[in-house]
């Protein structure tokens, strides 16, 4: 079986600092996985280089089988692959609705300069997906009244609203307080487990990886140190001291 | 005596989002004090805040009895304040030792050359290091030289953003034997750390929640 | 042959005057990040302070040597009063405005500055060369040519050396370098920022005045020149890369030579040329031969 | 549910009308002056456009002047007489032009699209002066009274026809605009203006978005211009000179970026000041809209259409911000306590 995501010998360096080295990740249809690791382990540089955001100085990245070397963020993005934000990347001028709309409306590929961007299909949709995140009181609100955990959702719900076949998400409990977490993240992967997305998310919290993840993948200084059940890999001595700085 | 650093009732908001709610804390004279929180709590924030680089919307921070309100960001380091960012941030195109002695050269510091010898001593991987471009360190040096830096104009109180993150444990170690040998020597140190275990060597600990103090512990 | 003399020694002097004018701007725009769009004007106000003053003195049948002073005075007079002012009182409102906004500010002190030589100059031509003419001519490979430019360019040379060495080997510099690379940052480390900025943007200001003032004895000076002057000079630092003190001059060779050039043998299209190569060069590296790519982090 | 509440047809379609039956109780150079203001209003929206994006440009009046020399060169060279051929032409001319250079430009932001704009349209000044066995120098070119859609109207009502055709061509235009708005790309333009990255990742093309929109604009001000020329008869260089793109810039931040309507308004109010204040004192008109231009950047960032909202004491929440001038982190700025933080400037990072 051809993996969904391929990643083989991936090295980054930014000037000195090893952001990525030999690193080889494969992800097949349908996992969950989890990245942890310390902040500076590499993490982030990992999904900005599956996703095309950076070029790798070596290594190449297989998705679905089809070499990505060389797409942009918007052609891989279209080949299925969505993503999104440690801090989330929004159009702050913009109501949430708005925000969502777009995000359909660019899964359409109908872009458009005549049809309004408010129309029925979308906007039904659009409200349908801010309800399951809690979302739908604030559509007509901008952006910028979204307090900082409602910004996060909209983030990860446009990511979702593009219907991908992977989606990479970035540290998606960053900012959200210990008792929401899991309300938060049932919400999430039911939503996941129903559109059938393969996931791939970063995490800083080890509770959720344990929770969430059937397999977790631990970065350090660019490299992946350990791969496999996150009940085993995440009691490992030296897997613990990488990522937490202590056995 | 007044506390080297206190911070009372601060409120500071970015991009139209409130991001610390009234934080309340101290360092004393010669403490070591750790802020101890998850990844958007408001850490970086609160240090960023005392650092000038962030305004307050509310509330009052001072440093030795002098309030920062009226101290502009650039004269903060003359008071004796070092900061170290969580993410290094040296300035790149120059020389590990150029980056040690650019407080020097903005004219706060007395007897620039004592003071980086004795940071040196401190550190003496530093020192083999003064001639390279900061841009071809590695992540752990860069994280190490932006320590040497902070001491450079830090004579009296040091803020570290998240001094271990990246860091590998043996480098861990070291960097906290020498966090401990400056607080010796007088400094008050405040850090900010998401891990709790790690800052098991501290005095007192201060736990940030969603830009609350949660409880003060100790 | 003796035109390609011509051309040469023409498209030098007209290297060594964008240079000089692009210098400040690209300078300005590296520490500030700022295009000034004023720039312009400030040349022109150096230009007529210049050429006003030596005609004054001229007037009285004085020693014309004194005359140069007199255009390095103008040039220093207009920078470094109209530099900090417009810096503190203006530009210091908008840093942490939209990039469009600082220009429309810029732009607006460039439409003031704009009738300010007129109201103080009026708008007949004016044309100060004495200071040209006094220095004579000198005969190379068969031409006949002035000995003025040659000043020029070594006013061009010096001031960039001095800006190299600045930048490159003093203090100052690396605090600028620090400046430029961390604004934040330096500011912890106790760096007045405000205080670089002012002092960046007075630096360009003074560049751009003595521009003006040492190439008002080879023109006659009407309304009108600052934004000619403006628009040339964005060209050589397109090309060279906003921002860079080397890209400046490389684009000032290039533009230099190129309009010599073209005002030699296809004179209709000196202004043309000058574009085509900088649309050419930045079709092939958008951000100039010198010009960095800034990242966004996510 | 359906579209958001949208503005009333009806505000705009009555002041259209009254503008239509103005004709009736005003003076003829009046008259001439609204034409103007409303041809010039065109030019003046696509730079609005734009400027939704976040993108300012110091050269629109290339197309300006692309679209008057056009219908001038087609009158000369083709001996074209009708009038609604010739603004068809250079409309095409607009949009051809701008659809070459927006290749180019369309790659750009901030500085470096403002003054590639600008580079361009002087230019094509450049050109307009040089070639005078073509495009007559600084004489310039003339453009006779045409028929319009066939029919010759008398001398004495020219004007007027002129008025209206000016007007219901601007009408039109405008509402395309407004559609465009509220359109995807038009949407993705204001989207771009905040966040590149997430277009992108969303599948969206910000090149192709900012593309689109620049030969949108440069039609639109290829229009005005033949519009221009068709009213005064004769057209210079001077069209596509820098100060004329600087007037488009200021009229379009003088009305406003928050409607449509907006540069009407300001083109409106701009021409009739003009009038009067170039008259009074030739040599500080310059100062004037330079000190005008530093007053509205900081105390009317909305512009003169914001003063509408103001009006309406009921500034619409989340409407698009106008022309967002407000420091990105509005936060704080109720209460800097490090009042020297307010003035230090951005981060270079």
């Amino acid at each position: 079986m051809t993996a969904l995501l391929e990643a083989a010998g991936l090295t980054k360096f930014f000037g000195a600092v090893r952001a990525a080295e030999e690193l080889s990740v494969r992800v097949d249809e349908g996992e969950m996985v989890g990245i942890v690791g310390s902040n500076g382990s590499g993490k982030t540089t990992f999904l900005n280089l599956a996703t095309g955001y950076l070029a790798p100085d070596r290594g190449r990245i297989l998705l679905a089988g089809r070499d990505t070397a060389g797409l942009s963020p918007r052609l891989i993005t279209r080949l299925g692959v969505a993503r999104s934000f440690q801090i989330p990347q929004l159009y702050l001028g913009l109501t949430v609705l708005e925000n969502m709309l777009l995000s359909l409306a660019a899964r359409s590929g109908r872009g458009g300069v005549w049809a309004p961007l408010y129309r029925a299909p979308w906007t039904d949709e659009g409200r349908q997906i801010l309800e399951r995140f809690g979302l739908e009181a604030y559509a007509s609100r901008s952006v910028g009244e979204l307090p900082e955990g409602g910004r996060k959702l909209l983030d990860i719900a446009l990511a979702i609203a593009l219907r991908p076949r992977l989606l990479l998400m970035d540290e998606p409990t960053a900012g959200v307080s210990t008792e929401d977490k899991f309300e938060v993240m049932d919400t999430l992967v039911g939503v996941l487990r129903q559109g059938r997305i393969t996931t791939i998310f970063v995490e800083h919290d080890m509770d959720v990886v344990h929770r969430y993840s059937r397999r977790v993948l631990v970065f350090d200084q660019g490299l992946v140190i350990a791969d496999g059940e996150p009940v085993t890999v995440l009691a490992d001595a030296d897997v613990r001291k990488a990522v937490l700085g202590h056995a | 005596m007044p506390d080297m650093l206190s911070v009372e009732g601060v409120w500071v908001g970015i991009k139209g989002v409130v991001v610390l709610r009234g934080i309340g804390f101290a360092v004393p004279p010669g403490g070591l004090v750790a802020l101890v929180g998850r990844n958007g709590a408001g850490k970086t924030t609160t240090l960023k805040s005392v650092m000038g680089l962030l305004p307050l919307s509310d509330g009052r921070i001072s440093v030795d009895g002098v309030d920062l309100a009226r101290v502009p960001a650039y004269r903060r380091a003359t008071l004796g304040i070092g900061y170290v960012p969580e993410d290094r941030r040296l300035i790149g195109p120059l020389t590990v030792a150029d980056n040690l002695l650019l407080p020097a050269w903005a004219g706060g510091l007395a007897r620039p050359s004592e003071r980086l010898e004795w940071v040196y001593c401190l550190m003496p991987d530093v020192r083999s290091l003064a001639g390279r471009r900061a841009a071809q360190l590695s992540g752990g040096q860069q994280k190490m030289v932006a320590l040497a830096r902070a001491l450079m104009s830090g004579t009296r109180l040091l803020l570290l953003d998240e001094p271990f993150e990246g860091l590998s444990p043996g480098l861990g170690d070291k960097l906290a034997a020498t966090i401990r040998q400056v607080q010796r020597e007088g400094l008050s140190v405040l850090l900010a750390e998401s891990d709790v275990k790690r800052v098991a060597f501290v005095q007192e600990t201060y736990t940030i929640e969603r830009g609350e103090i949660a409880r003060p512990a100790s | 042959m003796r035109l390609l003399t011509v051309i040469a020694l023409d498209g030098l002097a007209y290297a060594s005057w964008l240079f000089l004018v692009s210098a400040g701007l690209t300078f300005t725009y590296g520490v500030l990040r700022v295009l000034n769009l004023a720039h312009g004007n400030l040349y022109a106000l150096g230009a007529y302070l210049g050429a006003f003053l030596v005609l004054r003195y001229a007037a009285t049948g004085s020693a014309v040597i004194l005359g140069y002073g007199l255009l390095l005075l103008a040039a220093l007079v207009v920078g470094i009063i109209a530099g900090p002012l417009i810096e503190r009182v203006f530009l210091r409102r908008v840093y942490s405005r939209e990039e469009e906004v600082q220009l429309l500010l810029t732009f607006s002190i460039s439409l003031i500055l704009e009738d300010v030589v007129k109201l103080t100059w009026g708008v007949t031509p004016m044309f100060a060369e004495m200071p040209y003419t006094y220095l004579g001519r000198v005969r190379l490979g068969g031409v006949n040519y002035a000995w003025y430019p040659f000043l020029l360019t070594g006013i061009a040379l010096a001031m960039g050396g001095l800006l190299w060495l600045t930048v490159t080997r003093t203090r100052l510099g690396k605090v600028l370098i620090s400046v430029i690379t961390d604004r934040e940052i330096s500011s912890t480390l106790g760096i007045n920022v405000p205080r670089v900025y002012t002092l960046a943007f007075t630096l360009g200001a003074v560049l751009a005045a003595i521009g003006g003032a040492f190439t008002a004895p080879m023109f006659s000076l009407v309304p009108g020149v600052g934004a000619d002057v403006l628009v040339i000079s964005f060209a050589v630092i397109a090309i060279g890369g906003l921002g860079s003190i080397g890209g400046a001059a490389l684009g000032s060779i290039v533009v230099g030579l190129a309009r010599s050039a073209a005002v030699y043998l296809a004179p209709e299209l000196d202004l043309f040329a000058i574009y085509f190569i900088m649309a050419l060069v930045l079709l092939f590296r958008p951000q100039g031969f010198f010009g960095e790519i800034e990242v966004r982090r996510i | 549910m359906g579209p958001r509440p949208r503005p009333s047809p009806l505000l705009p379609l009555g002041a259209l009308v009254l503008f239509l039956l103005a004709p009736l109780v005003l003076s003829g150079w009046i008259v001439f002056l609204l034409t103007v203001a409303w041809a010039k209003a065109l030019a003046v929206l696509g730079v609005v456009l734009l400027l939704r994006g976040g993108l300012l440009t110091f050269g629109h009046a290339l197309y300006y002047a692309a679209g008057a020399y056009a219908a001038g060169m087609a009158v000369k060279y083709l001996h074209v007489r009708e009038g609604l051929a010739l603004l068809g032409l250079a409309l095409l001319a607009g949009v051809g032009t701008s659809a070459l250079l927006g290749l180019l430009v369309a790659r750009y932001r901030g500085v470096y699209f403002a003054l590639l704009n600008l580079a361009f349209s002087m230019v094509l000044y450049g050109v307009l002066l040089k070639f005078y066995a073509i495009t007559g120098g600084t004489d310039g070119l003339g453009l006779p009274a045409p028929p319009l859609a066939g029919l010759r109207p008398v001398a004495q009502s020219l004007r007027l026809a002129l008025y209206d055709l000016t007007l219901v061509l601007a009408a039109l235009l405008i509402y395309a605009a407004h559609r465009f708005s509220a359109s995807p790309v038009g949407y993705t333009l204001r989207a771009i203006r905040d966040n590149e990255v997430r277009v992108e990742y969303m599948g969206a093309s910000v090149w192709r978005t900012i593309y689109v929109s620049y030969v949108i604009a440069g039609g639109l001000a290829s229009v005005a211009g033949a519009l221009i020329g068709l009213s005064v008869g004769h057209i210079t260089p001077d069209l596509s000179f820098w100060s004329q793109s600087g007037e488009f810039v200021f009229v379009a931040i003088l009305g406003g970026t928050g409607s449509v309507l907006a540069p009407v308004v300001g083109s409106i109010v701009f021409e009739f000041v003009r009038n009067y204040a170039f008259e009074l004192s030739p040599y500080t008109w310059q100062m004037t809209l330079g000190i005008v231009l530093l007053v509205i950047i900081f105390f009317l960032p909305g512009g003169l259409w914001s003063l509408s909202a103001l009006a309406r004491r009921l500034p619409r929440r989340g409407a698009p911000p106008p022309f967002r001038t407000s420091p990105r982190d509005g936060a704080g700025a109720a209460g800097a306590r490090t009042a020297d933080q307010a003035r230090e400037p951005r981060g270079g990072r």
